[in-house]
């Protein structure tokens, strides 16, 4: 078949200008903000970022009332020729955290900048505010973007955001992180891009929705996904190609690490998902979901312990990182679904979004309290911390918290994710998978209770603060976390919402 | 006759790769590296890409190339001290290496056949654009967006060189080393630059039929301005200047608010009937400027003067 | 339409070798700046690929599929783009630490720093 | 009359390679760095010019043939200034 055929693939919605916004709005903020001054950018940021969420939460909502996609075509061109923007239930699901996220972070560095301590001078706010509005654009292109080039495009948007923010303090060390981080990411795009060359010559077409109808299982296509899905690993940071995260993410400022942490990586996790599930062929999905989940496994175990022997709060945060990564690959091989089922039916589909968003919060919020701690300190050795919590109560609270979602207690976000993915796993056999997701949590309660327990110890002498509290930046830090443990009381069982768009049980065939 | 071309063409394209790879000294590397960069741009003219050709010679090997031998030569005298890796290592990751190149001369060497194209498509329906070179209506009406977005990666990156500077030099002008401007180099940025100005003005109006566009004009112009400020006839602008600012961020700015005119007769980045050709036009010659700008700053470099 | 041994398929033999060596030199040179054009290797190698897809798609009286050549286009300005990025970071380290290398970072190096 | 042209071409396109040829002789055993320069910019300026020469009668229009008039004026500009920098660069290193 050829492409020709497919003729007229997406029927534009009535309400598809709300994704051209989502996607304009930080570009257009983040241009005027290089036309004018400091202040000028300060507000410029703060309009774009009340307006993004709004946008966010009017998608989200309309999905809901629809029950349908929200499909815009642009320029009126259709793909193949033309491309296409889509979001369904799971797109907009990210829409909403990333904004969410987006607007508490960005909040915590405007207040920030204005510390005595803070780096309020006009270099670093207003790259900061500039990369903030790049990285939010990029990942909504990210979510909403339908053509395999156009994703490439958005995934380069988002390096090129996120890797200046890594050395926003100008010290060797995140110059040297940074560049590290570059090397990787483009090292991973470029694989991306080659698959979808490879994909293009042998299809005529880069629309993720053409493609789907034209995957026949070529020994081609396997070839291509194998490099897109490798180059995507790269920047995703699953082990072993993780060495690059935690200098990158430790050495940020903390406004930035909790952006890089929450949601940057996560992206890469996104598309792979949609290329096995939307693309490959049900037996190479199978196949590679099993690698995948092999490696998820691997990091969960050796950048936990990882984690347990940093000294550092910051790089122990970092590293727990891409041990909560490892989790969002486990769902591959437990999500594949059946031939009456299809993969967003499952538990572990259900499972492993909720382990995306729950862990998108409570590292928000762990990295924005560590931010706190090493201001107010003006180190985060951890073994200097002993019975930081007397100074500051709310920090390590929302420390505690979020805390739980990374070791799967409840009540949390993270509990039930990980309560999902456990099901699954033993409901499908995968037996080495349950026994990793129980040791994980283990490992993780290891971690956060040597921070913890030495938190509310007495120490020898009463820890003295070096700056003044800033209680407003703490109360961010303890709203993510607030908002990671209330996913907790999302009822154990697939999500409903996040199947809107996507082919239903009666008119689903597996690939 | 041909096949022995393109076999010449081929295998020199390896063995200077080869090369590039393997010197002994980094400049050796890079002057390889832009040698490669011509025969690519000779490749893609025998692909039939003129437009390709063009932007390889102008951005892909010129830009690039002036960008390494300018590094190479600031980190001159420089310790190595990176990581080797051992024989074994490297004996592994070459039979990795060589197994993925392998992977990807087995799909180019099976094509589909009939060979999928959208060639059909994009030329049904360019009247609707009014433009007579298919790669620019894909590039400024089917797949507008991604020039669009790309525009802006072009400037984050921009900003991201610009970040990479202390505090007190934020908004300064960036440096070119002092090394007493030779005279032929004062001749030729006195002579070249209208001839350059003229050439990227007549690429740009030509790329709307034939081969050349915003990228290569923008190119053209790019390499005469730095000429100009390498051989000292014009002062480096600071990165906080006002023009400098506004010819950088036109081109995206005029080219989102034309898609969001667009809006109003169908849909974002659509053109209204008739006006395609002209509104193209405008954005083009915002997009010129602003990737001459963009692309002469990003080789300039971050600011090494405090502002003033 | 594709005789044995046509543009299309001996530069596209050429851009596969030209991802091996880019992803070799990438991987194993010591020097970042040898990375850096290696960067640029692996690049021109992927945009063959593309060529080669747009020769093999003339059709309709055009000398090849424009799309992916407009593709090209855009690639090439994103790879400078991240050329011009890794260099600055570069001559920062460099006018920071007096070396141009990124020193090997061992698995656990980090949780040794004090 | 096209293959008087063609003659020319034919003619005039291979004496530009010859020259090319000793050119990059010349490049590779000229044992000093001037006279490999010199030998490369005779050469390479009677070479481009052979070449153009012979590609005017192809040209399909007088426009086409003012174009590669014009390359060959650049070139030239080029390769002027690039030998005379490489000579001043020499100058300096061996004077100094």
């Amino acid at each position: 078949m050829l492409p020709q055929a497919a003729a007229a693939a997406y029927i534009a919605t009535s309400d598809g200008l709300l994704l051209v916004l989502s996607l304009m709005l930080p570009v257009a903020a983040l241009l005027a903000s290089l036309l004018t001054g400091a202040r000028a950018t300060k507000f410029l940021t703060f309009t774009a970022s009340a307006a993004a969420l709004a946008l966010s939460v009017i998608i989200a909502v309309r999905i809901a009332q629809t029950g349908e996609a929200i499909v815009y075509v642009l320029g009126a061109w259709q793909p193949p020729l033309g491309l296409a923007l889509r979001a369904d239930g799971t797109a907009a699901v990210l829409l909403v955290i990333t904004s969410v996220i987006m607007c508490a972070t960005g909040l915590y560095a405007h207040w920030q900048f204005d510390l005595p301590s803070g780096t309020g001078d006009s270099r670093v706010s207003t790259v900061f505010r500039i990369l903030m509005m790049a990285v939010w654009s990029a990942l909504n292109a990210v979510f909403i973007g339908q053509d395999l080039f156009n994703l490439y495009v958005a995934l380069e948007l988002l390096t090129f955001g996120a890797v200046p923010l890594v050395c926003l303090d100008g010290r060797a060390e995140t110059v040297a992180a940074a560049l590290r981080y570059l090397m990787f990411a483009l090292l991973g795009s470029l694989l991306y891009l080659l698959g979808a060359g490879l994909i293009y010559s042998t299809y005529g077409t880069l629309d993720l929705k053409i493609l789907s109808g034209l995957a026949d299982g070529r020994p081609a296509l396997s070839v291509a996904l194998a490099f897109m899905v490798a180059g995507l690993l790269a920047k995703s940071a699953l082990f072993p190609l993780h060495l690059w995260l935690p200098p990158a993410h430790s050495g940020a400022p903390p406004a930035a690490s909790a952006i890089l942490s929450a949601l940057v990586v996560k992206a890469p996790f996104f598309l792979i998902l949609r290329l096995l599930f939307d693309l490959a062929p049900a037996i190479s999905s199978r196949f590679a979901g099993q690698g995948l989940a092999a490696l998820g496994a691997l990091s969960i175990l050796f950048c936990s312990i990882m984690a347990v022997r940093q000294e550092r709060l910051k790089l122990m945060v970092a590293y727990s990182t891409v041990a909560q990564i490892g989790y969002l690959f486990l769902m591959f091989p437990l999500a594949v679904g059946t031939d009456v089922l299809p993969p967003w039916h499952t538990i572990a589909w259900t499972g492993g979004l909720l382990q995306l968003a729950s862990h998108a919060l409570a590292k928000a919020a762990m990295f924005l309290a560590a931010g706190v701690i090493a201001d107010v300190f003006a180190h985060d050795r951890i073994r200097e911390l002993r019975g930081f919590a007397h100074v500051l109560p709310v920090s390590a609270f929302a420390f505690g918290l979020g805390g739980l979602s990374l070791m799967g207690l409840p009540p949390s976000g993270g509990f039930t994710a990980k309560c999902l993915l456990l099901t699954a796993a033993i409901v499908e056999g995968y037996w080495w998978i349950a026994a990793t997701i129980s040791a994980g949590g283990v490992i993780a309660a290891g971690y956060v209770f040597r921070v913890i327990s030495r938190a509310f110890s007495t120490p020898d002498l009463p820890l003295i603060p070096q700056r003044p509290v800033p209680r407003k930046l703490e109360r961010i830090a303890l709203a993510l976390a607030l908002a990671a443990v209330a996913l907790g009381f999302l009822p154990l069982q697939p999500f409903t919402y996040l199947q809107v768009g996507r082919p239903s049980v009666s008119t689903w065939a597996a690939p | 006759m041909s096949t022995l071309f393109d076999f010449g063409l081929a295998s020199s394209l390896v063995a200077l790769a080869l090369y590039v790879g393997w010197a002994r000294d980094e400049q050796s590397s890079i002057v390889g590296f832009i040698a490669l960069g011509l025969l690519l741009s000779l490749g893609w003219t025998r692909l039939r890409s003129i437009d390709v050709a063009l932007t390889e010679a102008a951005i892909g090997s010129g830009v690039t190339g002036l960008l390494l031998l300018r590094t190479q030569t600031s980190l001159r005298n420089d310790k190595p001290t990176g990581q080797e890796f051992g024989v074994l290592a490297k004996v592994s990751i070459g039979i990795l290496c060589a197994g993925l190149s392998a992977a990807v001369a087995y799909v180019v060497l099976i094509p589909p056949d009939p060979a999928p194209t959208l060639a059909p498509q994009a030329l049904g329906s360019i009247d609707v654009t009014g433009l007579g070179n298919p790669v620019t209506a894909v590039l400024m009406a089917y797949r507008a967006i991604d020039t669009l977005l790309e525009k802006v990666v072009l400037i984050l990156a921009l900003v991201g060189v610009w970040s990479l500077t202390s505090n007190s030099h934020w908004g300064g002008a960036p440096a070119v080393p002092a090394i007493g401007t030779p005279q032929p180099l004062v001749f030729l940025g006195r002579s070249l630059p209208p001839i350059g100005v003229l050439i990227a003005v007549y690429l740009l109006w030509v790329g709307a039929d034939a081969p050349g566009g915003a990228f290569q004009g923008g190119a053209v112009l790019a390499a005469m301005w730095l000429l100009a400020m390498f051989s000292g006839l014009q002062p480096i602008p600071q990165t906080q200047s006002v023009n400098v600012r506004l010819l950088l961020v036109g081109g995206p700015v005029i080219f989102l608010v034309t898609g969001f005119l667009g809006v109003g007769c169908g849909a974002f980045l659509a053109y209204p009937d008739g006006f395609a050709k002209p509104l193209i036009i405008v954005i083009e010659v915002a997009l010129i400027l602003s990737i001459a700008v963009t692309l002469g700053m990003l080789v300039a470099g971050p600011a090494k003067r405090g502002p003033g | 339409m594709t005789t044995p041994f046509d543009a299309a398929m001996l530069l596209g033999l050429s851009g596969s070798a030209l991802i091996g060596i880019g992803l070799f030199v990438i991987i194993t040179h010591p020097r970042v700046l040898r990375k850096i054009v290696g960067f640029n290797l692996l690049g021109a190698g992927i945009f063959l690929v593309f060529g080669v897809a747009a020769k093999r798609g003339a059709m309709a009286g055009l000398a090849g599929d424009p799309v992916p050549q407009a593709l090209v286009i855009t690639g090439i300005v994103v790879a400078f783009a991240a050329t011009a990025l890794a260099i600055a970071l570069l001559k920062r380290l460099f006018e920071l630490t007096g070396s141009s290398d990124l020193a090997p970072l061992p698995p656990d190096a980090s949780s040794r720093r004090t | 009359m096209t293959i008087a042209a063609d003659l020319v071409t034919i003619i005039a396109v291979t004496a530009g390679a010859v020259f090319f040829l000793a050119g990059a002789m010349g490049l590779l055993r000229f044992p000093d760095t001037l006279s490999r320069l010199h030998a490369l910019s005779k050469a390479d300026n009677l070479g481009l010019g052979l070449i153009v020469l012979g590609l005017l009668p192809q040209a399909n229009s007088v426009f086409a043939g003012l174009k590669l008039i014009f390359i060959w004026m650049l070139a030239q500009l080029s390769a002027a200034t690039v030998s005379r920098l490489i000579a001043t660069a020499i100058a300096k290193d061996t004077g100094s």
